[in-house]
């Protein structure tokens, strides 16, 4: 393998798990709800994934507890926001601390507990292609999912009717009531798809990253997933090409170091949020850009007349 | 479903007074199903919990200890939340100030007498405002998301700190550990009460308290911060400047945040270390929120999450459970109490059931 | 000590989970219940972060009328002095530190003996002549971990070359991951850590090289690639020291023992020719006995001037306070 | 045509002791109504009677408390919109219903039943010019003026193909001219048996469009009549159930009266894409007089309040000159000190604050350090309970208790409130915009007075208003703000509503003389072929 496909395959890897959770809450708040949450449903995700593949031995059953567990774990906040119409910010940082606190005390019994690894599935023939083979054919399988995934969010939200339905009701949730769609349907939705996405995120840290279970291994991950969806300006397409860049620049600070780069580890260590921060500004400074995309109900709490 | 929201054409005082405390029985309530399906009696499980911290004189200077951070940054937090400002990163402001504070008796050796303990609580004010800046001024000047990079900042300053402790400011008698030199006598918070660890932060952070009630209630600034964090609109019509309350806000809460940094490390740390707060900052959120952004209610609410600290380490030693639950009462309560704060605005009212004319 | 038992409680910084520093000292403590049964009552708080907390978890176990307390993390130091002064009838053991008092301990491991066997092995089976090592803070017993390792490799190979990078943390699955990939990617053959997970160990084994544990022996987590372990062996010292308080002949002592004292042990050597584990048993053998130590000269210092010279060892206070790096390590050490 | 029997064909809807109550307030009081195929139906009534309320239980955007519906002779329970359009009801709504980040397709594709959505943008571009009312399919919602937006929502209506199309005042945002259009495409739908369901203010238009009228007062059913037997007067009488005072005007010649503000040349970007620019707009108005400035929502009026208040203050500082002090770029609290007073359009949110007691709200506008209300940064509460006594008393304020929250006002008293507020500074210049904008007859007399009385005691005021009797009744000049730009100032007397209408609509009076129906077809055809060039 040369020395550049193994470093795309670390970015890759890297990014995964950000995809995955910035594309669920990309749909969450594309419908108008912004979930802080994403930390605390991708540790659940996490510990359930690693807890049922341990188990019973399946890394893919595995998979399936950490969506469901990602989705259960939307639940109360989707319940707290969306009926209850609680403060978006708040709630959503209640369900990041819950959801540190409960995966510690789940996960508890599987600290030191050799995982289940996830294996890549090398596609016949085409995984030996030059330059390109390992990359894009010898992935695992949330890889793959998770392009996958982006591309069906990309098409249900701009070529289907239901996405159309999913983004009025983020733009203008008044209106939508008023044209008859289900603002609470959609959004508690959209809501729980963020959640499986982010349960999935968790799964493959815990399954593919580190096939292992420990406590805070989201290690902030859900945070950077938020940035992104803003730093795509709440465009599927971007959200690639920023969770591949935030990947890189997380691998390369290590290459940069193992190179032999001479500058402190702490702040090459700490140019990944620097960079996030600088990104932010650039986008944000163009404040059309981010008004055109962005869902103006974000955040804004919604009770119907009845 | 049968029951919809309806919002109240007033506020219901009778709520707002009462949500904190039914979220409290609502906790304590899970906490008991939660140590029952751990095995443990429920009556001794919260009593351990939440009764034996309060049982001795040592526990109740730890819980005051314990509590004085979360209360000074929580009425920062506060002022911000109040005005629909989102500074989640306190965690970074608080170390920024400890750093800030720090200078003085790591690099100024030999600088000793009554003023250095002063300039300590200055610097780390301003060095805790002045970091609070930063997404204030991201914010203002390009309309960078604040929760974000506040947020993102805190990462930074942790790393800052820990660059500094395991260079330029390790202590140099301290065979490369990375640790500071331990503050001299002058650099050290006072204690209220000597052998123990309670400081002069906890008076301060009460004085604090009524000035930031007399300020949010009384005070035409005070009052600015709410008509801007309801409607920034009205607050335009009023001539009240949202940059500015953006800048005040931020400062303010950086500054106590910077505060409570630095006499924690020049108190119950007595030097800087990699790691000077077990998450403050951000259990300060649900301090904030538990007072229901009011700086006497936080007064209360610090203590009561304090408690759940103390309480996690006392269930470990005497009930061997994970500290882990600690979190998870504290998740629990947050969601509780704005559950209940919904009740102080709307109100359920039955729907669905059509009558037929006469 | 109430009812005749011995009380002695435990601080660990961390989880105990299953492998790891602080799983190491909880099985010292387990050795004790063992040793001294009913006479002993043994507890632990985990999870204690090396801020504002440590004070209060210390003096909490010591008004619990604890009779001993082992404090296991080096930033339980200065907390573990002050709740000291406040009880002098009560004997504290704090793990790694260097300041004592009449009823403050301490005691730490030589794990650099450990580290130059690993050197060595690391040296006869990299193809590529070049070990990564994912080194956590750089405080001395870091920095004496690679200094001993690449002295142990120098002396198979003097071209030996190692790849170190500095991830911040002693214990981050997710970057120790990342950090061993990228040491791979760089060309290096041979992962060695200075970190607690076994995530390092795993990518070791996913990538199909070779790799060494540490603090505990992890070859569950990765049969193929673990080439041996530098466990951290607290046993004996334990029951040793809560004997000789039952006996009422405990002293302030400082502690520094290796494979000599049963202090550092080594896992099985597996994955290797059999003639390079008889040889790494015989560099064990040969350390434990005394009759050879690590750091022995000639030894040059990275910038090129002399250490020690032939034949002369190199006195604990240097490897105390080591802060920088010998000859043939690449890059800057982190000041 | 008052019954039934006139009619032999059953009802196409029947609506029978309908209640809604939302809370203590029942909005809906047992109301009866029949429709029959191409009847044009006007629902009348006063703000809040609840018209609104009972459509969009019609429409099944609300449920009803009691009462029945039938659809064609059926009954039937309508459960939400879908229903609704698969009944064939179709709704235009008085608060827009649309989505600003979406295009007109989009629009119109999320209203209909997934069957219908093939070949749509022909469609719609079939339908709109059929109808007289061409779109763009593609063109977003943001970029679109508040008429093109009335367009969107009455051809996403008909593209439904509804029987029974419900129109919640749809000529509120259209200029006179732009009525008389639809009217012609309503009077197009009758003669094709739809029935159509009619909400407006404006009595002359029903008089002249509708063939029954229903009228609501305070929730409850009053009575239904054919407005063709009635005139304006009898109908508003009905509607607010007695006489409304006129507002009593003494003429005044401010002929050689100081001019108090001066506007010139002032420009302003809106601060949202989908604001009008203000361009060079210029005026004066002279010292204790009301200069009216008439137009369509939605033609930078926000924007002129905005400025004119210094809620954004402009680059230019001798735009706007206060009494001789240039004052464009200081701000609304600067221009306060200086004896200026403002009252905007939105009550909630903007002029008051819902959830802050009145007293409290007072220091929406007196929080200078010289108003009385604060010292040393301090507030005087006991100030402000007296103000709050003052004002509640002097404008009629009615409330549940002293000092409520100003969100259990009504509209009306919030509104009276907040003038009171305002009058109250006595100041030298008052900036009011739409000051009986959803406030009912009694309240918009009494406003309207005060507004007059305070002129007369000196005051310089500028009313910006869309509602044409109320310019006519205090104005003492007229201008009009159309698509940024603002025509020429107008004495009262010397103009007609026709004539402002038509400035309303963006044409010159000063044109040909017989500027009417050719030129503004003109204007028309120029509009739409600029928009198919984009
Ligand atoms: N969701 C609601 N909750 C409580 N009260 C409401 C609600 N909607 C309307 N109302 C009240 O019901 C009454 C009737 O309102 P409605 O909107 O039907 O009036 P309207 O006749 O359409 O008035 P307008 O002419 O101003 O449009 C008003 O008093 C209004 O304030
Ligand atoms: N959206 C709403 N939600 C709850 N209550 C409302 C709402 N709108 C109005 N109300 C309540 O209904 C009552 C009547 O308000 P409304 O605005 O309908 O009065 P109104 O009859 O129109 O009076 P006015 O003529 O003064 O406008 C008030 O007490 C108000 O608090
Ligand atoms: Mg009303
Ligand atoms: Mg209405």
């Amino acid at each position: 393998m040369e020395m550049y496909e193994a470093i795309i395959l670390t970015i890759i890897t890297a990014a995964t798990p950000l995809l995955l959770a910035a594309c669920g809450e990309l749909v969450a708040e594309r419908a108008g709800v912004l979930n802080l949450g994403v930390e605390g449903m991708m540790i659940m995700g996490a510990v359930a994934a690693f807890a049922v593949a341990f188990s019973t031995g399946s890394p893919y059953l595995g998979i399936a507890a950490g969506i469901a567990a990602g989705a259960a774990a939307s639940l109360p906040f989707a319940f707290l926001t969306i009926s209850m119409v609680t403060n978006q910010v708040a709630t959503g940082l209640a369900l990041t601390i819950l959801g540190l606190g409960l995966s510690g005390m789940i996960g508890d019994a599987y600290i030191g507990q050799p995982g289940v690894k996830l294996t890549p599935i090398s596609i016949e023939g085409l995984s030996d292609l030059p330059y390109v083979g390992k990359i894009l054919f010898s992935q695992d399988v949330i890889v793959y999912a998770s392009v996958l995934l982006l591309l069906i969010v990309w098409f249900f939200l701009f070529k289907t009717r239901a996405g159309l339905s999913l983004r009025a009701v983020g733009d203008s949730h008044s209106s939508a009531h008023a044209l008859g769609v289900s603002v609470r349907k959609v959004r508690y939705l959209a809501v729980i798809f963020g959640g499986a996405c982010a349960g999935l995120a968790g799964a493959y840290l815990s399954l593919v990253y580190t096939p292992q279970w420990t406590e805070g291994m989201t290690a902030g991950r859900g945070w950077i997933a938020v940035v992104l969806v803003v730093f795509a300006t709440w465009m599927p397409g971007r959200l690639l090409a920023g969770a591949y860049l935030f990947g890189a620049v997380l691998i390369l600070q290590l290459h940069a170091q193992a190179a032999g780069v001479n500058i402190p580890s702490q702040f090459l260590s700490s140019l990944p949020y620097l960079a996030t921060i600088i990104v932010l500004v650039l986008i944000s400074r163009n404040r059309t850009l981010v008004k055109k995309n962005s869902p103006a109900c974000l955040g804004k709490p919604f009770v119907p007349d009845v | 479903m049968p029951f919809k929201l309806q919002r109240r054409e007033e506020h219901s005082a009778w709520m707002a007074l009462f949500s904190p405390l039914i979220a409290v029985a609502l906790m304590l309530a899970t906490g008991a199903v939660l140590f029952a399906s751990l095995g443990i009696d429920p009556v001794k499980g919260l009593s351990v919990y939440f009764l034996e911290p309060l049982q001795s004189a040592w526990s109740l200077q730890e819980l005051v200890v314990k509590a004085t951070p979360l209360i000074l940054i929580g009425i920062g937090l506060s002022i911000c939340y109040r005005a629909n400002i989102w500074n989640i990163g306190a965690e970074g402001q608080f170390v920024a100030g400890a750093l800030a504070g720090s200078y003085f008796p790591i690099m100024m050796v030999g600088w000793d007498g009554p003023f250095v303990f002063p300039a300590m609580i200055a610097a780390g004010m301003a060095g805790g405002a002045l970091f609070a800046l930063i997404p204030a001024a991201l914010k203002i000047r390009f309309g960078a998301n604040e929760i974000l990079t506040s947020l993102l900042l805190v990462y930074v300053a942790q790393f800052f700190l820990d660059w500094l402790v395991r260079g330029p400011w390790r202590d140099p008698e301290g065979f490369n550990f990375p640790e500071s030199r331990l503050f001299p006598s002058d650099a050290v918070t006072p204690l209220i009460i000597e052998g123990g660890r309670m400081h002069i932060g906890f008076p301060i952070a009460l004085i604090i308290a009524l000035l930031a009630a007399f300020y949010l209630t009384r005070t035409i600034h005070g009052f600015q911060i709410q008509v801007i964090g309801e409607s920034p609109r009205a607050a335009r019509f009023a001539g009240f400047s949202q940059s500015k309350m953006i800048i005040f806000a931020f400062a303010v809460s950086g500054a106590l945040a910077g505060l409570a940094g630095i006499l924690e490390v020049a108190g119950p740390i007595g030097q800087l270390r990699p790691v000077i707060s077990p998450g403050y900052g951000f259990t300060a959120i649900i301090v904030a929120f538990l007072g229901r952004l009011n700086p006497i209610g936080i007064v209360i609410a610090g203590f009561v999450l304090a408690l759940s600290y103390l309480g996690g380490e006392a269930a470990q030693v005497t009930l061997g459970i994970s500290d882990k639950i600690a979190r998870v009462f504290q998740g629990l309560l947050l969601f509780y109490v704005l559950a209940c704060d919904t009740f102080i605005v709307y109100t359920f009212r039955r729907v669905g059931v059509v009558r037929e004319a006469s | 000590a109430s009812h005749g038992k011995t009380k002695v409680g435990f601080i660990y910084v961390g989880p105990i989970g299953d492998h790891g520093w602080s799983y190491q000292h909880n099985q010292g403590r387990l050795a004790i219940e063992e040793a001294f049964g009913d006479k002993v009552e043994t507890t632990y708080v985990e999870n204690v972060s090396e801020g504002p907390d440590a004070e209060r978890a210390i003096e909490r176990l010591a008004r619990e009328g604890f009779d001993m307390i082992f404090t296991t993390s080096f930033g339980f130091m200065n907390p573990t002095v002050k709740v000291a002064a406040k009880f002098p009838d009560i004997h504290f053991e704090h793990a790694t530190g260097y300041k004592r008092a009449d009823n403050v301990s301490t005691y730490s491991s030589r794990f650099y003996e450990g580290r130059y066997i690993i050197g060595q092995i690391a040296a006869k089976v990299s193809e590529t002549g070049t070990a990564g090592y994912i080194a956590s803070f750089p405080i001395p017993e870091v920095v004496r971990g690679i200094n001993a390792f690449m002295l142990g490799a120098q002396s198979v190979d003097p071209d030996f070359k190692l790849k170190v990078v500095w991830v911040n943390t002693w214990f981050d699955p997710g970057k120790e991951a990342d950090a061993a990939k990228a040491l791979i990617d760089q060309g290096v053959d041979i992962i060695t850590q200075h970190t607690d997970s076994p995530a390092p160990l795993q990518v070791a084994a996913e990538r199909g090289i070779k790799g060494f544990g540490q603090a505990s022996d992890m070859i569950r987590f990765a049969p193929e690639a673990q080439l041996t372990s530098i466990v951290d062996v607290w046993d004996a010292y334990y029951v040793s020291r809560v004997q000789a308080v039952m006996d009422g002949t405990w002293e302030s002592t400082d502690t520094w023992g290796g494979l000599d004292a049963d202090m550092v042990e080594m896992a099985a050597y597996t994955n290797l020719p059999d003639d390079v584990a008889a040889e790494a048993a015989v560099t064990q053998e040969s350390i434990h006995s005394g009759a050879f130590h690590p750091f022995t000269g000639p030894i040059y210092k990275q910038d090129g001037s002399l250490l020690v010279g032939e034949g002369e060892i190199v006195d604990d206070g240097t490897l105390l306070g080591m802060n920088f790096y010998v000859k043939g390590v690449d890059g800057d050490l982190p000041q | 045509m008052t019954d039934e029997q006139s009619h032999n064909a059953t009802p196409l809807l029947q609506a029978r002791g309908i209640v809604k109550r939302f809370g203590s307030l029942t909005a809906n009081d047992y109301i009866d109504l029949s429709l029959f195929p191409g009847e044009i139906h006007a629902l009348l009534g006063e703000n809040g009677a609840g018209k609104s309320t009972f459509v969009k239980m019609l429409y099944g955007s609300l449920r009803p408390d009691e009462g029945m519906l039938s659809w064609k002779g059926a009954e039937v329970s309508i459960k939400n919109p879908a229903m609704a359009r698969q009944f064939g009801i179709g709704m235009v709504f008085q608060h827009f219903s649309l989505f600003e980040a979406l295009t007109v397709e989009e629009n119109i594709l999320l209203a209909l039943p997934p069957q219908q959505a093939k070949n749509l943008r022909q469609r719609i571009k079939t339908v709109s010019t059929d109808y007289g009312l061409p779109l763009d399919p593609t063109a977003t919602i943001a970029d679109l003026s508040v008429g093109e937006r009335q367009r969107v929502e009455i051809v996403r209506c008909l593209l439904q193909e509804p029987d029974l199309i419900i129109m919640d005042e749809p000529t509120s945002v259209l200029t006179p001219q732009e009525a008389d259009e639809l009217f012609l495409v309503l009077e197009k739908l009758a003669s094709e048996h739809k029935s159509i369901l009619y909400i407006s203010h404006r009595l002359d238009e029903v008089k002249r469009l509708c063939h029954r009228a229903t009228i609501l007062r305070h929730g409850k059913l009053i009575s239904e009549c054919d407005p063709q037997q009635e005139n304006a007067k009898t109908l508003a009488a009905m509607m607010v159930g007695s006489e409304v005072a006129d507002v009593k005007r003494v003429p005044q010649d401010l002929h050689d009266a100081k001019k108090c503000l001066v506007v010139r040349a002032l420009n302003l970007e809106p601060d949202l894409n989908t604001g009008t620019s203000l361009v060079d707009v210029s005026f004066d108005v002279a010292k204790g007089e009301i200069l009216c400035i008439a137009g369509i929502a939605g033609n930078g009026q926000a924007e002129l309040f905005s400025a004119l208040s210094g809620e954004t203050p402009v680059s230019d500082v001798g735009a706007i000159v206060f009494e001789g002090w240039p004052c464009g770029a200081d701000g609304i609290a600067e221009r306060r000190r200086r004896g200026a007073a403002f009252v905007p359009e939105e009550r909630n949110g903007h002029g008051a604050l819902a959830s802050l007691k009145l007293s409290k709200n007072i220091l929406l506008s007196w929080n200078n350090a010289n108003d009385g209300t604060t010292r040393k940064g301090i507030i005087d509460r006991m100030a402000l309970a007296r103000l709050e006594g003052a004002i509640t008393e002097a404008f009629d304020v009615r409330m549940a208790h002293p000092d409520v929250e100003a969100g259990a006002l009504s509209g009306g008293n919030l509104q009276k409130f907040v003038m009171g507020r305002e009058v109250k500074r006595r100041p030298k210049l008052l900036i009011v915009s739409q000051p009986t904008w959803g406030v009912d007859a009694g309240a918009a007399s009494l406003i309207r007075q005060k507004l007059v009385d305070l002129s007369r005691a000196g005051t310089t005021i500028v009313v910006i208003s869309q509602d044409l009797d109320e310019i006519f009744e205090i104005a003492d000049q007229v201008a009009v703000i159309s698509e940024g730009h603002m025509s020429d100032m107008y004495p009262i007397d010397e103009v007609t509503r026709e004539q402002v209408g038509l400035l309303m609509g963006g044409m010159d009076l000063n044109g040909p003389p017989e500027v009417t129906a050719e030129a503004m077809a003109q204007s028309l055809m120029r509009d739409r072929e600029a928009e198919d060039a984009v």
